[in-house]
């Protein structure tokens, strides 16, 4: 009972960080919500049995996914409306 | 027995990690060794398919665990043909390119000749082995060998070529995910004798939504119509060898898989039906598309498509005529289309956009080309003394053997479409002047020797159509007797 | 209008999977004579590994692994060509930000143990979950900590490539060596021991290690790659 | 015990579903490159969820044996899909960090990230 209850609770937040990732302007924020998305999955794979494949999301998914997604950001840009003034103004000092 | 089929991926892998080593040693071995490596793999499936001839299908198992354990290559007639095929041009490609990147640093052109090796090599994998998870390793090997290939020139619209590519590659990986776990959660084996014996206890509902997730995915490599849109791109982005490798070795590859599936692992003929309506749309559309084009590289990449669609329809009629043909048309498109693309690309070299008026009065400038090309393009029509005459014949024979009268209809008509386009270019070639001051580049030794012996071999294959028909029948019958692939697997004695 | 056409298409497929994967129901079993029993009853009797996954990634089916290993390869050579430009000037390093003096030592100190633990878990791979891969990408973060962390710190190029080239040599010629004198590749040729002792299983405790090498040196050069790119 | 089977059954299936055609949405509809290779990267999390359920045996045990696991062979969840979501995973990865480097070239030849301005990549 409490495994099922601890799951659906997992698989919800996964779907919420998702749709936020993808809902998020901000690039970094969105990153960093799909870093949060694989720690869950991570945890989803623990459940069903699979400490192996768990290990590997969460060495590959949380941690170099985000981060060479997070280099990339940098060497580019951080909005997903580059050219909105506004938004680049008061968020890059 | 001189070696045996795991030595074209083996030995491969080895020289791609040894390669950066030796690199430090001596900077020209980057280029030597993988020319090497494909001469090597060459031989060994010219060596084998002699074997293979006289002895019957080699299965080979790999960890010492029988087929529905473990991984297992097949060496058939049939896979033995297309491995020939596609080292032969790998090796050919490597030979057209060995001076061409001179120009360039150490690092790219190590990268450029590792990536090609490897692109040869996973398409060869795809080809033998007998287990389909395998086989989406494989294709992964030769989609981002392919992007690396794609973006090689830093000018700026490769990057967008090979970012279209890997978008469509991407999803495609998934669909391809998806089809093997639906197989693998009825059936409970990822072995391809093993599946194809197994199948008749799949729900048919699951089978057909399998074989459409399968279709989706290989598609995209097999540049099915609607799935085909980075194909044109690729093709002009990439450096011109690259066009002729992924337009004989890769497409081929992939149509092989798609054809193992039908074929081999599925049992319902309404799969060979779908094969002909894909075919003819990807037919239709690509050659139409073709006429319209101004660009040199995007109308033969769209010719590539439009034969990729004939092969099709061939490989659709489902009968052993039908896949002789289909077969003859491969070696065929293989040969000539990386002609097309060799010569095309010493004919617009360096000018910007590659239209196809910049080839205007080049019969003068370079003889030897022009008529290279003229030679690719006459025998891609299907005029007689040259091979592509024979493989049209032949398709059209098979498909009157089955009364698809429409069908012949419809190749016949589009036939001269694709015969005005290639006239077009040919007519500039000879028959108009030279606009341009800049003096053509003249081609270097390796890529005219590359260039002549493919032209050899279309002549010859064009008045001695016999010399390879003997070679086509096998694989055809090979490729038709299912019970014998699934017997070759399965009753291994090991 | 792009978007409700991507939405009615997505929704068709979201349908069929569903459909799909419903009828093929949750933590049943699926087939009766699958080739599930003899990975597991073959792991534990004739290989005596007792992690069947690493069982069947190393050995019944290391011929994906291989694959697998040169995908990653070849991302990382197909990166440096694709970001390649030809004056490498080597001048301000750039990372985020200026690490503060607590990091610096947190990372110090951190290092050796992160590594310590991948190589732990590539090297028990067939006794306890994790493996090469998984302690490989552990290594490799902790490179992507110090190179975050400090301005200055460099990776060799040429170590990352000795390392990357000559695990990748000692897994071929493990599988050529077994190609050779046992007749097929990558087949076991040494003594596969006790089931649950660090020596059991034969040559899969040697390949776990040689993938470890080769995927901690291979990530750890894509990461340096993309950190160095900037102009 | 069946009724909870169920709800799981639905949850996690529908779940890596909808986790797929969220990433396919966001690949198919966002202007951003960087946005479209997260939408690629969160379908590959789906189809990973997907098949892992796929292997899931009802109160199983992961396939390890572990010193006094070693009769517990009937209740073992599936390893095959394990070692093949491995494999992808890893693959996965290969593939994204190169299209991350084809984005950053892209933005170094057009300084912009979103294709409609990027003029051959509309489709």
């Amino acid at each position: 009972m409490i495994y099922i209850i601890l799951t659906l609770t997992l698989l919800l937040l996964m779907i919420a960080s998702a749709v936020y990732a993808i809902w998020q302007k901000d690039l970094l924020y969105a990153v960093i919500a799909s870093g949060i998305l694989s720690l869950f999955l991570s945890i989803v794979f623990l459940i069903l049995q699979a400490p192996d494949v768990a290990l590997t999301e969460a060495a590959i998914g949380v941690a170099l996914t985000t981060i060479i997604f997070i280099i990339a950001i940098r060497n580019t840009v951080r909005f997903e409306d580059e050219h909105d003034k506004k938004n680049v103004k008061t968020t890059t000092k | 027995m001189v070696g045996s089929p795991v030595l074209f991926v083996a030995i491969p892998l080895l020289a791609a990690f040894i390669i950066p080593l030796a690199g430090m040693m001596w900077k020209n071995s980057v280029r030597v060794i993988p020319g090497l490596v494909l001469a090597f793999m060459f031989f060994l499936s010219i060596s084998l398919m002699g074997y293979v001839n006289e002895h019957g299908t080699i299965v080979e198992v790999l960890a010492g665990w029988k087929p529905p354990i473990g991984i297992n290559l097949v060496f058939s007639p049939f896979t033995g043909f297309l491995t020939t095929l596609m080292t032969f041009l790998g090796f050919i490609v490597w030979l057209y390119s060995y001076k061409f990147k001179r120009n360039v640093d150490f690092e790219p052109s190590m990268k450029y000749f590792m990536l090609l090796m490897l692109l040869v090599t996973g398409s060869v994998g795809i080809v033998l082995t007998g287990d389909i998870f395998n086989m989406f390793v494989f294709i992964e090997i030769v989609s981002i060998s392919g992007y690396g290939l794609t973006s090689f020139y830093t000018r700026r619209d490769s990057a967008e070529a090979a970012f279209k590519f890997l978008f469509m590659g991407a999803i495609a990986s998934t669909f391809l995910l998806i089809a093997i776990m639906i197989i693998y959660s009825q059936l409970g084996t990822l072995n391809i004798a093993d599946i194809a014996d197994k199948m008749p206890m799949m729900n048919h509902k699951l089978k057909v939504l399998s074989l459409v997730f399968f279709i989706l995915a290989i598609g995209v490599e097999a540049e099915i119509f609607p799935l085909n849109g980075w194909a044109p791109d690729v093709y002009t982005e990439a450096p011109g060898p690259i066009g002729a490798a992924f337009a004989g070795i890769v497409v081929k590859a992939a149509i092989y898989a798609s054809v193992r599936l039908v074929y081999t692992m599925y049992d319902f003929s309404g799969a060979f039906d779908l094969f002909i309506i894909i075919g003819l749309i990807t037919f239709i559309m690509a050659e139409t598309t073709a006429l319209r084009q101004d660009q040199l590289k995007r109308m033969l990449a769209y010719s590539s498509i439009g034969q990729m669609g004939l092969v099709m329809i061939a490989f659709g009629i489902g009968t052993k005529e039908g896949v002789y043909a289909a077969l003859f048309l491969m070696f065929n498109h293989a040969i000539i289309k990386s002609l097309l693309f060799f010569s095309g690309s010493y004919l617009v070299f360096n000018k910007k956009n590659k239209y196809i008026k910049h080839v205007n009065g080049m019969g003068k400038y370079l003889p030897i080309t022009s008529v290279l090309f003229t030679i690719g393009a006459f025998a891609i029509i299907g005029l007689p003394p040259f091979a592509g005459f024979w493989s049209k014949l032949a398709i059209l024979t098979a498909a009157a053997d089955n009364k698809m009268v429409v069908l012949i209809a419809v190749i016949l008509i589009i036939s001269i479409l694709e015969a005005v386009y290639y006239l077009r270019v040919v007519n500039r070639i000879y028959f108009y002047d030279k606009k341009e001051k800049t003096e053509p580049k003249k081609p270097s030794i390796n890529a005219l020797v590359a260039m002549i012996s493919l032209g050899i071999i279309v002549l010859v294959i064009g008045f001695y159509p016999d010399l390879i028909s003997g070679i086509l029948d096998r694989a055809a019958a090979d490729l038709m007797d299912k019970g014998n692939y699934i017997k070759d697997v399965l009753t291994l004695n090991k | 209008m792009k978007k409700v056409i991507v939405l009615i298409s997505l929704g068709i497929l979201g349908f069929y999977l569903i459909d799909i994967f419903l009828g093929i129901g949750f933590g049943v079993p699926h087939f009766t004579n699958g080739v599930k029993d003899l990975y597991l009853s073959n792991s534990k009797d004739t290989l005596k590994v007792s992690n069947v996954v690493t069982a069947i990634v190393v050995n019944f089916r290391g011929f994906d692994t291989l694959g697998e290993v040169t995908v990653l390869f070849l991302a990382s050579t197909a990166l440096g060509g694709i970001l390649y430009k030809k004056r490498h000037h080597v001048g301000e390093r750039s990372v985020l930000f200026p690490a503060s003096q607590v990091v610096m030592s947190g990372a110090k100190l951190l290092f050796p143990s992160i590594v310590l633990l991948g190589a732990y878990v590539f090297i028990h791979g067939h006794l306890s979950p994790g493996g090469g891969f998984q302690g490989g990408t552990i290594i490799a973060t902790g490179f992507l900590l110090m190179l975050l962390t400090y301005r200055n710190y460099s990776v060799s190029h040429n170590r990352l490539v000795y390392f990357e080239s000559l695990a990748g040599i000692l897994f071929v010629s493990i599988g050529l060596v077994g190609y050779f004198s046992k007749g097929s590749f990558l087949e076991n040729v040494l003594p596969v021991g006790n089931m649950n002792e660090l020596f059991s299983g034969g040559v899969i405790g040697i390949i776990y290690i040689a993938v470890g090498f080769k995927v901690a040196a291979e990530l750890t050069g894509i990461i340096y790659t993309v950190l160095h790119e900037k102009d | 015990m069946e009724k909870y089977l169920n709800i799981l059954n639905i949850a996690i299936y529908g779940s890596a579903v909808l986790l797929m055609l969220i990433g396919l949405y966001g690949a198919l509809t966002k202007k951003s490159l960087i946005k479209i290779v997260l939408g690629l990267s969160i379908l590959d999390s789906g189809v990973h969820l997907l098949m892992i359920a796929i292997g899931y045996l009802k109160d199983g045990t992961a396939p390890i044996f572990s010193p006094g696991n070693e009769d517990k062979m009937n209740i073992m969840v599936d390893p095959i899909p394990q070692a093949l979501v491995l494999t992808a995973i890893v693959i996965g990865f290969g593939v994204t960090a190169v299209a991350l480097s084809l984005v950053i070239r892209l933005y170094r030849h057009h300084n912009t990230l979103r294709i409609d301005e990027i003029k051959k990549l509309k489709w």
